[in-house]
């Protein structure tokens, strides 16, 4: 059971993180790019939660219902990086989405193989 | 082809990853980390119930700062991309090409703005005794604003007010920091210098809390302010690239 | 402070008084320039001491300076040519734009020269070595013309020839922990074989580049002749002696060190080849400063076949050859410089019957041009017989068999020289060509004065020749003020022969003088008789046209064979192949990202390999 | 007055209140990042230089231990960094202070996108924590971004779509590498990681290490990962060029090195690195030769510095290290010169080609002089500061026994020459035949390339003048225990 978990949850979150990968790699629509390194960010955020997690933990927080019952607590410290890479991921999706508005203009396409006045 | 060759190679790439994953099954605790000294310090020092919040504002609370940035910086850097030169022949008129929303669309986002902005507010005012916190309150503010930007063409939020917001909330978290270099214990940039309170209490954990509600200012703001340039245009038509 | 660190500040501080006093007016240049080309001779021959020498620590590496004999022999030509060659600028360059920055560059490879004249380790030797490249690329490149490929290639080439410099001198340095060259020397016996091989030939193929051997000589021909006359002088007389400087040193020194002797022969045969397909260039160049050119090639073959056979006779003569060279090499370049002021050009074909309009420049052109063929009774008579003997001794017959077919052909381009720019008909396009000013006569006249002196008393540098020799493992070597002897018994007398020829010399003038003076009058190309055909003004009827026209197609299918060819042929395929390279770079977003993607895999395929787990 | 800290939050707090100062008095915007750029220039060199010898400063965030809470280390290799990044960046503020006067006014957005870049590049070097190094790792790829495509007319977005297709891609693998890493050790602080990273599994170990050379490589601009650079560099502001290649290149190439030298003990990377570090010569130098534009060229030119930088840092000797830290210094301080010289030299001309050149030597004599002066100063020719950089490097790569490697090198400086003296054979010794509107340089930028060339010029007569400190540096980044005991006084290196 522990191991049917173990490679279920890591597997699923490492195949939502390549599936944004493989439509960066194949996807020729900027927007749907995009779209993929969002899902792949998504993906590395399961994983960093999957990572914290510790068998019949609860939720790290000393609320007055679990105070000194001595339960066992997840790892906090994915969770906050996890909070920080969130916003990260953020920041270059919209940074991502402005370039695509500005090349959109310039080119009148959102294929990426069109835009290549850089080469060689 | 292509396709064959991309799905092999993203499959090496899986295999070798969940056998490094794997090596731990999941759900098992490890020993010597350093989140023992966060659970029992968080606390007792702290007093603040939320370790999360304890670790993204306090033990870790210069990679919240570099958060922050990073949020500004899209900002910043969006505006830079978007940015374009106001010519003085066309006159300031924002304008969106989205359509105009349904009536019953336009009225219930009239009901729900106000009680998603407190929901926001109430969120990051209690980070650290429950879950949530800054970016969290940010987000769900910014939502309410995007609610309104889509239902009406005509909502528009005044950038300066946003500027003023963001620039005096980030202001402030750093301040805070600075303080710390003069008045806390330690001297240390960060460092708690206000008396920690009790656990549970709204008002405990010293400056984590205002920090937060910085955080959420400045969130909500930049988060608005980045969905306000994406779907607005500044100028009336389209300008071809200039130079 | 050492009078050495003096002397490199001196020129250093010249070469900016010049391109700061040129860059306010040129009267201030000139005379910034004049007193360089005054003072800095004056400095070396009454300041410096030769025996002092000054050491210093950079960046971990030893570093010193300071001259020996033989290194003094060689700056004894830099410091007599250079400051003629400038002073001949200074005429030379009267019209010019941008003096600044041709006095800058010609101060500049002279601190070079001296530098690495002075160098006692790999490091300050290298760096001299430099410096003087790329003041003489600079001066390569000054006119403007074949900026792209007569100075990439001779920057190109000079790099290749520096960079294999640089990776023996770092190779010896892993072997013996310093850069001196004397530890190298000393160390050398103790090296593996393979470090024997890589830092003796990687050392070589440096210096012969510069001394423009065979394979590697293609730079040379289109950087002498594209160079402004004032500086080529300098170039081919000077620092192409650089070369020859190093070869001397490392071949004497692993020849004493390790039994590397067939190295040497084949620096010797590289060197005869070259002087006799250089000289077969030279007969049939239509341009005078190409022709030069080539024959500045063939007598560093000479020079170099001296040095490669490594007996103390063998060196004798190259090292003698190569100051002699200097001297004639000079003064040709000088002179073709000056008709190339004075007439507007130096085709052969098209300037002729100069010999009323420049005396001068002629009379010293003809001293040096039978100094450099090698006929008594001037100097270059005593090297070429040295040269002869020590390979006769040597029992190298076959390179004898090719040196004397080279020098004879070498009356061939002599004579093309001479006859095409100074004798034959005047034309009347030459009417107003007028002798050259002072300052460009009075260093090549003061040149051939000491061609003729050499000639007759040779001891005059053979005194130098044989301290310097000292330097090289050679203690008492024989010499005589004016008499050559053999191994076989003979020698000669060279007083008697420069008397006896001069009397001959004397007496033929005369007679022609008297025979000829009163019927002579002069016509132009174009003032003959034609059966039918009407000569056109632009029809060029000199008779340097086709001048060795037979030879030539005797010869043709060797010179056909143009290893420029083979070079440029190899410079388009790694350009293509280049070209080729950078289609990586598709300019698709997505194709890197897919590269970042299949290097990953390749990685961590591979993993097992790389870390070895 | 001087602790560490401020080079972080100095930066933060001005970019944070710049749009207010803007509203009160708008040349501010243009002076305040100026002052802070000398602040943080002054702050640096005065921690830097009353550093005591083999104790660096370290200051702790938040008043928790280190394997608790994030710290900074300056020490004496951090610190030449730092000092070296914050002495340019106020060079290239010196420079673009007035840059570009017509078309330049959303300057608030360029200074603060600048300084948060070079704050973020500040706090790469100065983080004691591997995930901290992360979030100033993509602080400075953000503002790169944005930076990148500052211009509009040109094909900016482009460039800075690339930029960040592959910048996204790196994060990913860092964030793995680091996630991975926090699994096996359960911390975050790099002194502690050092320690335990000797019990890992080596396989996934390797898998780390692998993920990491490919994160951190791409920001190092090594092949095959730096489609992003020549588009980058040739389409950003000339002065962002100029910081690319001295700055956030260089910040790449430390959390590399910091990372393989101290965090994880895998033997294995270096001889990768290596090989990846000559291929990126190989490739980059060679492409160069056939470029047609200066700025793609200067790019080009660019990675294959990089390359060699790799290459020396792969001997894992201290002699390569020293090789490698004076390369750096070279690259950072030369390529900063071509490239502001540059910025002047294509200032009209549209395509920015090469042979728009011909002649300026004339017409433009001094930026001219500072180009040539540079190209000859990169290529290695003495007496300029580029010459001892190679001459250390050459040694140390005959000290490990590499002979094929020198000669790899030595060919690839020569097709350097070519086209290096190409451009310089057509500035100056070719004629001009059409007229052209050219800009002379304003005279802030003319002090920030004299400074430039006056150091290139003076430590090549001198290297002496920073080889001290360059060797410091090199001692710092062996004594790995020293760095773990400085750090974590409690525990040790078993």
């Amino acid at each position: 059971m522990q191991a049917f978990l173990t490679y279920s949850i890591y597997g699923t979150a490492l195949f939502l993180m390549l599936l944004g990968l493989y439509a960066v790699l194949m996807k020729k629509n900027l927007i749907k790019i995009v779209i993929g390194l969002s899902v792949a960010d998504s993906g590395l955020h399961l994983l960093f939660v999957a990572v914290g997690y510790i068998n019949g933990g609860t939720a790290p927080i000393f609320s007055p219902a679990v105070a000194g019952t001595g339960t066992v607590m997840t790892d906090p410290v994915p969770q906050a990086l996890v909070l920080t890479a969130i916003v990260i991921g953020f920041g270059v999706t919209a940074v991502a989405l402005a370039l695509v508005v500005r090349l959109y203009r310039k080119h009148n396409t959102t294929n990426i193989d069109e835009i290549k006045n850089l080469k060689w | 082809m292509k396709n064959v060759i991309i799905i092999s190679l993203l499959g090496v790439t899986a295999y070798y990853l969940l056998s490094a994953f794997v090596s731990i099954p999941f759900g098992e605790d490890f020993i010597n980390g350093v989140k023992d000294f966060y659970l029992n310090k968080s606390p007792e020092d702290l007093k603040v119930a939320n370790v999360v919040t304890s670790i993204v504002v306090n033990f870790r609370g210069f990679d919240t700062l570099g958060e922050v940035t990073v949020l500004f910086l899209a900002s910043t850097a969006l505006g830079s991309i978007l940015y374009r030169r106001r010519s003085s022949h066309t006159a300031l008129n924002p304008q969106r090409t989205a359509p105009q929303a349904s009536t019953l669309v336009q009225a219930g986002a009239k009901v729900i703005f106000p009680f998603t902005v407190l929901l926001g507010a109430y969120v990051f005012i209690h980070g650290h005794l429950t879950p949530g916190g800054g970016f969290q309150g940010g987000a769900i503010i910014a939502t309410g604003f995007l609610l309104m930007l889509i239902s009406y063409r005509k909502f528009f939020v005044e950038h300066n007010v946003l500027t003023w917001i963001e620039a005096l909330a980030g202001t402030s978290f750093v301040v805070i920091g600075l303080a710390g270099l003069v008045y806390a214990d330690n001297h240390n940039f960060l460092e708690n210098f206000l008396p920690a309170g009790e656990l549970n209490d709204l008002l405990s954990g010293g400056i984590i809390g205002i920090i937060y509600i910085a955080v959420g200012f400045k969130v909500g703001a930049e988060i608005t302010g980045i969905l306000d340039t994406l779907l607005t245009i500044k100028e009336a038509g389209l300008d071809p690239e200039e130079n | 402070m050492s009078s050495l660190v003096i002397l490199i500040l001196i020129i250093a501080g010249f070469a900016l008084l010049s391109y700061f006093g040129h860059s306010i007016n040129k009267t201030a240049g000139n005379i910034a320039v004049f007193a360089a080309a005054v003072l800095i001779p004056l400095y070396w021959f009454t300041r410096v001491d030769f025996s002092e020498t000054v050491s210093f620590t950079i960046s971990g590496f030893q570093m010193e300076l300071g001259y020996n004999m033989y290194g003094k022999l060689f700056s004894l030509i830099v410091m007599i040519l250079s400051p003629l060659a400038l002073i001949y600028a200074l005429g030379y360059m009267k019209d010019s734009k941008r003096t600044g920055t041709f006095y800058f560059s010609f101060l500049f490879s002279i601190l070079g020269m001296t530098g690495i004249l002075m160098s006692r380790d790999f490091i300050s030797l290298f760096i001299f070595w430099e410096i003087m490249t790329w003041s003489s690329y600079l001066l390569v490149i000054f006119l403007g013309k074949d900026v792209e490929k007569t100075g990439i290639r001779y920057m190109v080439f000079s790099a290749l020839g520096a960079y294999a410099m640089f990776m023996a001198i770092v190779i010896i340095h892993r072997n013996t922990g310093s850069m001196m060259l004397n530890d190298y020397f000393n160390a050398f016996g103790n090296f593996s074989t393979g470090t024997k091989f890589l830092t003796g030939i990687l050392l070589m193929f440096g210096f012969a580049l510069k001394s423009a051997v065979m394979p590697v000589h293609v730079w040379a021909p289109g950087a002498y002749s594209n160079t402004p006359m004032a500086y080529t002088s300098v170039f081919s007389g000077a620092l192409s002696k650089m070369g020859v400087y190093g070869l001397g040193f490392v071949v004497i020194n692993l020849f004493a060190h390790a039994n590397l002797h067939f190295a040497g022969t084949i620096l010797a045969w590289l060197g005869a080849v070259t002087a006799v397909l250089a000289t077969f260039s030279a007969i049939f160049q239509d341009d005078a400063k190409k022709l030069l050119a080539y024959s500045s090639i063939a007598q560093l073959g000479y020079i170099v076949t001296g040095i490669g056979i490594g007996t103390e006779l063998s060196i004798f003569a190259g090292l003698y050859l190569a100051v002699l060279h200097a001297a004639f090499k000079g003064v040709l370049f000088m002179a073709a410089g000056a008709v190339e002021r004075q007439a507007g050009s130096t085709d052969m074909t098209e300037v002729t019957g100069l010999i009323r309009k420049m005396p001068l420049t002629f009379f010293a052109s003809l001293v040096a041009i039978i100094a450099l063929a090698g006929v008594p009774p001037l100097g270059g008579f005593v090297g070429k017989w040295m040269l002869y003997e020590s390979l006769i001794n040597n029992g190298n017959f076959l390179m004898v068999i090719m040196i004397f077919l080279s020098s004879t052909a070498a009356f061939l381009y002599s004579y093309k020289f001479l006859f095409g720019l100074f004798l034959g008909q005047e034309e009347p396009e030459f009417e107003n060509v007028k002798e050259a000013s002072p300052l460009m006569t009075i260093p090549m006249l003061l040149l051939s004065v000491f061609l003729m002196i050499t000639g007759s008393f040779p001891g005059i540098v053979f005194k130098y020749i044989a301290e310097g020799m000292t330097d090289l493992g050679f203690h008492d070597v024989n010499w005589q003020m004016s008499v050559l002897t053999n191994a076989w018994g003979d020698s000669v007398n060279l007083q008697h022969v420069t008397l006896s020829i001069g009397v001959v010399f004397v007496v033929f003038l005369i007679f022609l003088t008297w025979k000829g003076y009163k019927k002579t009058y002069y016509v132009s190309t174009k003032d003959i008789s034609s059966s039918g055909e009407v000569i056109k003004p632009e029809d060029n009827m000199t008779y340097s046209t086709d001048f060795y026209k037979p030879f030539e197609r005797v010869l043709h299918p060797i010179l056909k064979r143009k290893i420029e060819k083979y070079y440029d042929e190899f410079g388009e395929g790694i350009g293509a192949l280049f070209d080729f390279m950078r289609r990586i770079y598709t300019g698709n977003g997505q194709t890197y990202a897919f590269y970042v993607i299949v290097f990953l895999v390749i990685l961590l395929v591979f993993s097992k390999n790389i870390f070895g787990y | 007055m001087t602790d560490p800290v401020y080079f972080i939050a100095i930066p933060l707090l001005t970019a944070f209140l710049l749009p207010l100062f803007g509203k009160i008095y708008k040349p501010l915007i243009g002076i305040i990042p100026g002052l802070v750029f000398a602040f943080t220039a002054y702050i640096s060199f005065d921690l830097y230089f009353n550093l005591e010898p083999g104790k660096p400063v370290i200051v702790q965030m938040a008043g928790w231990a280190p394997p608790w809470g994030i710290n900074l280390v300056f020490g004496e290799f951090s610190g030449l960094i730092v000092s070296l990044i914050t002495f340019l960046a106020f060079l290239v503020w010196v420079y673009s202070y007035n840059f570009k006067k017509v078309g330049f006014d959303n300057s608030k957005k360029y200074f603060t996108l600048l300084m948060l870049m070079v704050a973020g590049s500040i706090g790469v070097v100065l983080t004691g924590d591997i995930f901290n190094m992360f979030v100033f790792l993509e602080i400075t790829a953000i503002s790169s971004y944005g930076l990148t495509a500052f211009y509009k007319g040109r094909d900016s977005a482009e460039a800075a779509f690339k930029f960040l297709l592959i910048g996204s891609l790196s994060s990913t693998f860092i964030l793995l590498a680091i996630l991975l890493l926090y699994k096996q050790t359960g911390t975050l602080n790099m002194a502690e990681i050092a320690i335990k990273s000797q019990a890992i599994d080596p396989k996934i170990k390797s898998i780390i290490a692998i993920l990491f050379f490919v994160g951190f490589g791409i920001e190092a601009e090594m092949f095959p990962l730096n489609g992003w650079v020549p588009d980058a560099y040739s389409q950003a502001p000339g002065p962002v060029a100029a910081s690319f290649a001295s700055i956030l290149a260089k910040s790449g190439i430390y959390a590399l090195i910091r990372v393989f030298y101290t965090v994880l003990d895998v033997e294995g990377i270096f001889n990768l690195l290596l090989t990846a570090g000559l291929l990126t010569i190989i490739f980059a130098e060679f492409t160069a030769m056939r470029q047609t534009r200066l700025r793609r060229m200067l790019a080009y030119s660019s990675i294959g510095q990089m390359g060699l930088i790799m290459v020396a840092f792969s001997f894992n000797t201290k002699a390569g290290v020293f090789a490698g830290l004076f390369l750096m210094f070279n690259h950072a301080v030369i390529k900063t010169l071509l490239f502001l010289a540059s910025g002047f030299l294509t200032y009209s001309t549209k395509q920015k080609k090469i042979r728009d050149l011909d002649g300026f030597g004339k017409i433009m004599p001094f930026t001219s002089l500072m180009f040539g002066l540079g190209a000859f100063a990169i290529v290695g020719l003495p007496p300029f500061s580029g010459f001892w950089g190679k001459l250390n490097m050459l040694t140390a790569t005959a000290d490990s026994n590499l002979y094929l490697v020198i000669a790899l090198i030595l060919v690839v400086a020569v097709v350097e020459i070519i086209y290096y003296f190409k451009v310089i054979g057509r500035l100056y010794f070719r004629e001009r035949h059409e007229d052209v509107n050219i800009q002379k340089p304003t005279w802030n930028a003319v002090l920030a390339m004299s400074i430039l060339a006056l150091v290139i010029i003076g430590v090549g007569l001198y290297p002496d003048f920073i080889t001290d400190y360059l060797a410091k540096a090199t001692n710092e980044l062996f004594d790995k225990a020293g760095y773990i005991k400085h750090v974590l006084p409690s525990l040790s290196l078993n």
